[in-house]
């Protein structure tokens, strides 16, 4: 399945890009479709230690399953305020 | 018309957003205003950037206010918060509550920033003399 | 220049008033707005007329903002309230509390709203559809 | 001794004056110079149940003696806000 992953502040910085569609496997979860965006930019992998997730605008837990077409952000630390 | 929920480039008007929650039954309306401070952690602070995932950020926006309106004996919540690059003593968030009683509309309110500054995707680039850095602030 | 402790038969500038509290090293501001309620203990409300013994109440004003400083880690302080005859919706008083940290304006400014209700030689007179009375709010 | 009495809002309306100026005898406390004014103003005993003290723009409790030339206000229960 094909999901739109969202990348912001040092993520961005660390990956080069603000969207990505990545190609995973069906059922994967948040947390498996990071392990392998960390393959593909290894970068990633140091900034992300600390990573909340969204699912199409909602936070979901890690774990949570993606469907196809998906909207999945990964969160650095939240700063707003 | 201004708008309850609103991430924008553009500068905060404190109040358009106090009038936002202001209505004839709301005796009191508290409002928080957040400005980018001349120093952070005990360095200076020359500038702040704020990025954000708007779609997400005015969504939960809206959460964290019907949250606070089923907590609390309120009326009305605006949140308002910028994005873009900010200067020492600008506006870079206004929460506002309006309620018939005073207590529950201070309570609303700092309940309101303490979820957005947890909650909101929104991120912070702090440039000091030396640099610029992603902040973190949770413990 | 806005003054901080006010007293005055003109309307209230809550921009102004918060202006006067902010400075470069006050990261927050916390403002509370009270405006004339359409209703009161049951019954309409059509107006407010304030009274004051105006030379007391801004020495009021002042004393409860030093206490509020030195019992609450804030920067500053400023208290503003009308005189004279108000109609619905219209502040009646407007009480804006800087500081570095947000929790500890929210209660500072709490604690200055109360302290004016108690304290400040000010009174009411409720106009309702059946006339008018002096309000007593005590319990 | 001659102190100066602010008369506000209830009391303004009782006495149908803001302010007047009061003989009392020396050493008089703030409660004692209301008692004189109700022999005076007979509206005012009523209208002053609950009432506080200010000499010279400063509360002070009702056994609190005046000096000559003080400024005595009868507060009224206040209402701010």
């Amino acid at each position: 399945m094909r999901v739109t992953v969202r990348f912001f502040a040092s993520h961005r910085e660390a990956t080069g890009l603000s969207t990505y569609i990545a190609d995973v496997p069906d059922g994967s979860s948040a947390a498996e479709v990071l392990g392998s965006l960390c393959g593909s930019f290894p970068k990633l992998k140091s900034a992300s230690v600390r990573v909340a997730f969204a699912i199409n605008r909602n936070h979901v837990n890690p774990a949570t399953p993606l469907r196809d077409g998906d909207e999945l952000a990964l969160l650095p630390p939240m700063a707003g305020g | 018309m201004t708008k309850r929920f609103s991430l924008s480039s553009q500068p905060l008007d404190e109040h358009a957003i106090t009038a936002v929650v202001s209505r004839h039954d709301a005796g009191g309306v508290v409002t928080f205003v957040g400005r980018v401070r001349d120093n952070a952690r005990g360095h200076d602070v020359v500038a702040l950037e704020y990025e954000a995932y708007p779609e997400m950020a005015e969504h939960v926006f809206e959460q964290i206010a019907d949250e606070a309106t089923s907590r609390f004996p309120i009326k009305h919540v605006a949140i308002h918060h910028r994005s873009g690059r900010l200067v020492v003593g600008e506006p870079s968030v206004i929460v506002a509550v309006s309620a018939a009683h005073r207590g529950a509309a201070f309570e609303a309110c700092e309940y309101v920033i303490d979820q957005v500054k947890a909650r909101a995707p929104i991120w912070k680039k702090e440039f000091t003399p030396d640099g610029a850095v992603w902040v973190d602030d949770r413990p």
